[in-house]
């Protein structure tokens, strides 16, 4: 099975190790990626805001590529890439005449209607089952707490994946990997991206409250399949332990990254040891025992 | 073959069924409809490539219908049948014209006929029925017989025929159907071959008032043609029995198949391959396309 | 085609909205052309294909078809039942040769006399700007030349019986 | 065939753009016109009594009126004809005025017209056949479908006029939702007081007979004459025999098995139970599924207490049949259930307000048995999970209504009502909480119903908030309520002891099957549909059968009581003859050359089209065909277009008669 990828800003950079995790789990499955040749930036970062036609006609220009090079499916694993694709394509194709203005715009005609997906509809594409048949380790004595943020349901309208409200869908998948979910309150709240650059105290605030909200409810370590709300859970907790004394370090990891560790991925082969706070998979202690 | 005709004559000897409705060979490329009532009768069944004749027609003919009260009791009829023929079957029970347990149906894997009688089988004598044909194998059937073998590939004619006359412009189209449709001299074989066409008294032959002029002139087989097309949208299963009937040799599967496409695209229809469906005419979906309509 | 052609166009309209809507065109002194003559039937649905080949036969250079709107009709289903029947027809006539504005189909309700008005003006139009509908009156041609004593109404002359 | 063609010119509306003259001219030439004349208002007596006497005096047979629209006088120039003789479906008009005269500026061309449109009467007219009205006779009986405050209104008023009444409930007791509710707006008085008395008119009305916990399984039948068959559930009791004594339901040993619908599942029922202490009839029901006897065969206690010895644990369902004239559905409504997205349905859930996670997040009905005098707190406010007296309630409106996106679009209509109505309810017994409600409108058209409201905000300090809700979780045994505050423009958070929910008013989820089974139009909601939203509000579009109550949408009491009254007022007026008239324009079939394909079934919008079985003297089934049922026929003419060997036939609207206009083109 070969996938089209759509890697994005972030994954090269500050999310590298979501890069990493990602290709070697996909590998792993028995399904590759197939890169985007040049691609370029989705649209998500001020465009989207300040023009609302260079966002569009950036996220098209490289679902264009992506049908020039011949690919039907296309996985954009940042939820931000991922929205902005999955949006801007739907306002781009609905009317023949901003179809047609934006491949002016790109040079480049949009040949057909790619079908992007999220980190979590590339695992139900791949198969639940196939996750489940490479397992070589149960986390079943993990607690996850499953974080969507804002963009990866939203718009629910155009995604169709997933309530909006009330998502389960990254619980599923989870779950595959013996671990625990947690029900658990803060989910889909704001962790403050939008503001990561110009008011840091709210995002720290908010940050905050997502991590203790997880840990109130029992979780043990936090999953998430955006690199933004990563960069803010993760490394500001140092940030946090500044401003709010009893903050104790709480690991998050990616969502490809817990996957990898069950497939039998070593922490180091995950680029976990590239975050800030540490995470090592500890076997259950009781079960040694028993061996 | 053997098999056939000890099932039927089992059939018949169990007083299951009245009789088989199925082939006879009369020389070597050719064969003929045959009602099988005795033993004697059933060592002349065949199934073969040359076994086209669509002989579901027979089922509503009143004469053959009257065979299955004997001695007071109702029996069954046997329909020696092609996956194609049970579709006419299948529309058939559909439309109320028999029930499933009035039919034993004995059902062929097929891998196509011939187009006509004295030609050998081969892939560029296939009939026309049998290229676009999706179903080798019966989709009813109270018993199964012959073997799954490959189909032949053929052109399909009548698709790039209906493509060619879709590019014409209205005038030549009209004058093309014209000129094929005033070839009819109104002997209705089409009709009298066609299995759904079994209603007791034809729109054609209705006179108070009179609804299609029935003398062949060019005004009633105008009238006529379109109307025969047109009782049979989204209802014909596409045996071509019509236009093999026709002496005229009207391109009759032309109109049929076209219709049965738009079936297909406008409302995913195909006839007679479910009991289960509804009919398409008949039926209605409020999603049903508005485009019509002002 | 000639400058003064007047065509002559019937429309099969349901009792409940398209007839009542022309009633109320009426009534709103609405004007359109005189080439309009109205059919009435109960529903839609009852408007039989055979009438438009009969109206063909009669000289008819184009037809309109109106009914109650869906979710409209006065029988809960008798338009949805004809909206399949037309679309097949439709597709046959055009098939065979018979240009789409000879045969047009409309929703009226009985409180659109304007809509009314505008259907059967571009009904109209539409027809004038094709022409007669010389196809068919070829057909039509001749059948009077090998029938030229045919009387008008076939109705009267046969009087056999139904069943007889 | 001497046929009389009269050419109006009325007054000037169509005199003026039509040459009446020159029209009743040309049209005496045509074959079969006897005489053609014109006048200057043929609706007039005079005019009238001139068609009369050209009638009589030339022995008409038909006649053809060149007037208005025939929706307009049809009927005056048929009744016309009937007194000179005629058969009144003789009788076509020709539309000279909205069709011709009002339409057009040219005279001469409309003129032409005119003709034309004459001679397509005239051609009409000859092939019409002599038609006489259709009899039908009335039972003058009465099905109500439902013994809720709308069927049992309906009942009452027409047992009160004389004609006997069955009154069908599928629960064991009549009274419906109001028997559930404490108190009702905008008096705030005692929903059980104004009921009770009520149900027991019903019970001892000597011209209704209740069949209590049975359901409506087969209808057949038209107009004036259904024939209905009602399954009688197993109560598992003699009925005949018990006296509703309750012994057999206070020593049931099963105590926490089933919940208790009544109250809305706050509290638990024995396996032998009445609904609530005021039911009608008083007579328990044993609940098979929980009963120890059906599951062990023993215990037996209800028959060791019973002094009349009235259980009958071997009891089955038993049917009834009932021949009535007319029909009263009367089924009311359900509420939203908002717990976790149901499945297979429309409606994607709220499962981010926690409904059926938390206890004490609750619907309407919930906090109406809570706030109950006779509830499972007798009335005292406490929340279900722990008991503990809410100082902190917040309730929110339209949750699954006016919400396209997870709910119905429709609005709920009595949730602005009974919102503010809980919120008072609850300031008056916790003098010290505080009430919030969201809302998105308040909508409180009604007599007395914005004061109402008002009175909740302004002398009971509720505090209402324009906005919506986001979110509810749990925090430190909280509830934590997110919302929005719409008019500050801020967000809102409140830590909640209770939520109420007031989730929309949604068809009962059997109605689309009732509605089958009858043969009534439903819309996408399963609401039943009215012949005419403005003008036939209570009827629905089959003959015979009415509605009444939130069936057909949600609705309050008050306007279920009024619709009911209605729906009764037309059954009376059903009843007010001994024989139905109707128009004779009904599809025929020939039986001789249906071909039996049943199409004309298929189409048929009143399932009119009946099988009738072809059969020889000695019994022999030769053949099957159609047959039109003539009190369930409405006379569309579908099927006469759909059936491919033209067996059938629409009379008044033939096909000889279709054919001649378009012959006279």
């Amino acid at each position: 099975m070969k996938l089209g990828y759509f890697p994005g800003c972030s994954q090269t950079g500050t999310a590298i190790e979501y890069d990493i995790s990602l290709r070697k789990v996909v590998d792993k499955l028995g399904a590759s990626l197939d890169e985007i040749k040049d691609w370029s930036c989705c649209g998500a970062t001020s465009a989207h805001v300040t023009n609302h036609k260079l966002a569009n006609a950036l996220a098209m220009r490289n679902i264009a590529l992506a049908g020039k090079q011949g690919l039907d499916e296309l996985v954009a694993p940042c939820a931000a890439c991922y929205n902005r694709l999955v949006v801007s394509q739907h306002d781009t194709l609905s009317r023949k005449e901003t179809k047609e203005e934006i491949e002016s715009i790109i040079e480049t005609k949009i040949e057909k209607e790619i079908k992007v997906m999220n980190l979590i509809e590339l695992f139900r594409k791949i198969g639940y089952d196939k996750i489940t048949a490479g397992k070589t380790k149960d986390l079943k004595n993990l607690n996850v707490a499953c974080y969507y943020g804002c963009l990866l349901v939203r718009p629910a309208d155009i995604t169709k994946f997933d309530d909006p409200e009330q998502p389960e869908s990254m619980e599923e998948v989870v779950k595959l990997t013996g671990a625990k979910t947690v029900d658990w309150n803060y989910k889909l709240e704001c962790c403050g991206a939008g503001h990561s650059l110009s008011r840091r105290d709210i995002v720290l605030d908010l940050s905050h409250k997502i991590i203790e909200d997880a840990k109130k409810n029992g979780a043990d370590v936090m999953v998430v399949a955006c690199p933004m709300c990563h960069t803010n859970l993760d490394m500001r907790q140092r940030a946090m332990k500044r401003e709010y004394k009893d903050h104790k370090d709480f690991p998050v990891l990616y969502l490809t990254e817990l996957i990898g560790l069950s497939l039998g991925l070593s922490e180091k082969e995950l680029g976990i040891d590239k975050h800030y706070i540490n995470f090592k998979y500890k076997e259950p202690a009781v079960e040694k025992a028993a061996i | 073959m053997e098999e056939l005709r000890k099932l039927a004559k089992e059939l018949l000897e169990k007083k299951e069924i009245a009789a088989v409705i199925g082939y006879r060979q009369i020389s070597a490329m050719r064969t003929k409809p045959i009602i099988a009532k005795t033993a004697e009768d059933c060592e002349q069944l065949v199934f073969n490539e040359y076994c086209l004749n669509n002989l579901a027609v027979y089922l509503t003919k009143a004469r053959i219908k009257e065979l299955k009260r004997v001695n007071g009791s109702v029996l069954k009829l046997a329909v020696t049948a092609k996956p194609c023929d049970i579709h006419s079957v299948i529309a058939l029970m559909q439309e109320s014209q028999m029930k499933r347990e009035d039919v034993y149906i004995i059902g062929f894997n097929c891998h196509g006929v011939v187009k006509d009688f004295d030609i050998a089988f081969r892939g560029e004598t296939l009939a026309q029925k049998c290229i676009p044909c999706e179903t080798h194998k019966p989709l009813y059937f109270d018993s199964i017989l012959g073997e799954v073998k490959e189909t032949p590939a053929a052109p399909d004619k009548v698709i790039e025929k209906i493509k060619e006359i879709e590019v014409m412009t209205a005038e030549q189209r009209f004058k093309y159907f014209k000129s094929e449709f005033d070839k009819c001299i109104k002997c209705f074989a089409c009709r009298a071959a066609c299995p759904l066409c079994y209603c007791q008294r034809c729109i054609t032959d209705k006179t108070i008032p009179r609804w299609i002029e029935s003398s062949p002139h060019s005004r009633g087989n105008y009238s006529w043609n379109i109307v025969r097309a047109f009782h049979l949208s989204g209802r014909c299963i596409g045996c071509g029995e019509c236009e093999r009937a026709c002496p005229m040799d009207i391109p009759l599967s032309l109109l049929n198949r076209k219709m049965a496409i738009e079936a297909k695209e406008a409302y995913s229809y195909v006839s007679g391959r479910s009991l289960e469906t509804p009919t398409l005419v008949g039926s209605y979906d409020v999603k049903d396309s508005d485009e019509l309509f002002m | 085609m000639s400058e003064n052609f007047e065509p002559k166009i019937v429309a099969f309209v349901c009792n409940w909205c398209t007839y009542t809507g022309a009633d109320l065109a009426g009534t709103s002194r609405l004007k359109y052309p005189t080439n309009v003559k109205l059919i009435r039937v109960m529903c839609s649905g009852g408007i039989d294909p055979v009438f438009i080949l009969k109206a063909f036969e009669r000289g008819a250079d184009g037809i309109l078809v109106s009914g109650c709107h869906p979710n409209d009709c006065h029988y809960n289903a008798g338009n949805f039942h004809a909206r399949r029947r037309w679309e097949f027809f439709d597709e046959l006539l055009k098939f065979t040769g018979v240009e789409k504005e000879r045969l047009q189909f409309s929703w009226v309700s009985a409180s659109e006399g304007k809509k009314f008005v505008d259907v059967v003006t571009k009904v109209t139009n539409d027809i004038r700007a094709l022409g007669p509908f010389k196809s068919y009156k070829l057909i039509n041609e001749e059948f009077t030349a090998q029938f030229p004593e045919t009387p008008v109404n076939e109705n009267e002359v046969i009087l056999s019986g139904e069943n007889a | 065939m001497k046929i009389g063609v009269f050419i109006c010119h009325c007054g000037e509306n169509i005199g003026r753009t039509v040459d009446c003259p020159r029209v009743a001219k040309a049209c005496a030439w045509f074959p079969g016109v006897a005489v053609s004349i014109d006048y200057k208002y043929m609706c007039s007596d005079p005019g009238q009594n001139m068609i009369k006497d050209e009638i009589r005096k030339h022995k008409l047979d038909a006649i053809v009126v060149g007037s208005c629209s025939p929706h307009m006088h049809e009927k005056t120039f048929r009744k016309a004809a009937v007194s000179a003789g005629i058969n009144p479906f003789l009788v076509e008009i020709a539309n000279l005025r909205e069709h011709c005269s009002w339409v057009h500026d040219d005279i001469d061309a409309a003129t032409d017209k005119a003709i034309e449109l004459t001679k397509m009467a005239v051609e009409k007219v000859k092939h019409n056949q002599p038609l006489t009205t259709i009899e039908v006779p009335v039972t003058k009986r009465t099905l109500v479908i439902g013994g809720g405050i709308a069927g049992i209104q309906a009942a009452l008023d027409v047992a009160n006029a004389g004609y006997e009444v069955v009154l069908v409930e599928k629960e064991p007791s009549i009274g419906g939702h109001m028997s559930q509710l404490s108190e009702t707006f905008p008096t705030l008085d005692c929903s059980q007081c104004i009921l009770t008395p009520r149900m027991v008119e019903v019970y001892q009305h000597p011209k209704i007979k209740l069949l209590s916990y049975s359901e409506v399984e087969k209808v057949e039948g038209f107009i004036g004459n259904f024939t209905v068959t009602i399954r009688k559930k197993a109560r598992h009791i003699d009925e005949t025999l018990c006296t509703g004594c309750g012994l057999c339901v206070t020593k049931c040993p099963v105590k926490k098995k089933a919940y208790n619908s009544f109250e809305e599942n706050l509290a638990y029922r024995p396996a032998v139970y009445v609904p609530f202490p005021q039911a009608v009839p008083n007579i328990p029901v044993i609940d098979e599924t929980v009963c120890t006897y059906y599951k062990t065969g023993k215990c037996q206690m209800c028959v060791k207490v019973c002094g009349r010895e009235a259980i009958r644990f071997e009891q089955q369902d038993t049917m009834v049949t009932e021949d009535v004239g007319a029909i009263i559905v009367a089924t009311g409504y359900k509420l939203y259930s908002i717990d976790r997205k149901p499945e297979d349905s429309m409606l994607k859930g709220y499962g981010e307000y926690g409904y059926g996670k938390y206890k004490d997040v609750i619907d309407g009905l919930q906090f109406e048995r809570i706030a109950s005098a006779s509830g499972p707190t007798e009335g005292e406010m406490k929340r279900p999970s722990d008991g503990k007296v809410p100082k902190k309630v917040v309730f929110i409106q339209c949750v699954g209504s006016r919400d396209e996106s997870k709910g119905f679009s429709y609005c709920s209509k009595i949730c602005c009502m009974y919102t503010a109505k809980h919120a008072m309810l609850y300031k008056h017994k916790v003098h010290d909480g505080e009430a919030y409600v969201f809302y998105m409108d308040i909508r409180s058209g009604g007599k007395m119903y914005e004061e109402f409201v008002r009175r909740a905000i302004e002398e009971d300090g509720v505090k209402y908030v324009r906005g919506r809700v986001s979110k509810i979780y749990e925090e430190n045994g909280k509830y934590i309520v997110k919302g929005e505050d719409t008019i500050a423009g801020m967000p809102v958070v409140i830590d909640a002891d209770m939520v109420v929910l007031a989730t929309a008013m949604i068809a009962q989820p059997e109605a689309s099957d009732l509605a089958q089974t009858i043969g009534i139009p439903y819309d996408k909601y399963g609401f039943y549909n009215e012949a005419h939203p403005k003008l036939r509000p209570v009827e629905s579009t089959t003959g015979g059968v009415f509605l009444a109550g939130a069936c057909q949408s949600p609705k309050d009491i008050p306007e279920s009581v009024a619709m009911a009254s209605a729906a009764a007022a037309k059954a009376l007026v059903l009843f007010g003859s001994d024989k139905l008239e109707r128009e004779p324009v009904i599809a025929k079939v020939n039986e001789a050359l249906c071909a039996g394909c049943f199409y004309c079934r298929k189409v048929c919008p009143y399932s009119a089209v009946e099988v009738r079985d072809i059969v020889t003297r000695d019994g022999v089934v030769l053949k099957q065909v159609a047959y039109v049922n003539e009190g369930l026929c409405q006379g569309c003419g579908t099927c006469t277009a759909t059936c491919p060997s033209k067996s059938i036939e629409l009379a008044g609207f033939n096909n000889e008669e279709i054919f001649a206009q378009i012959a006279a083109l």
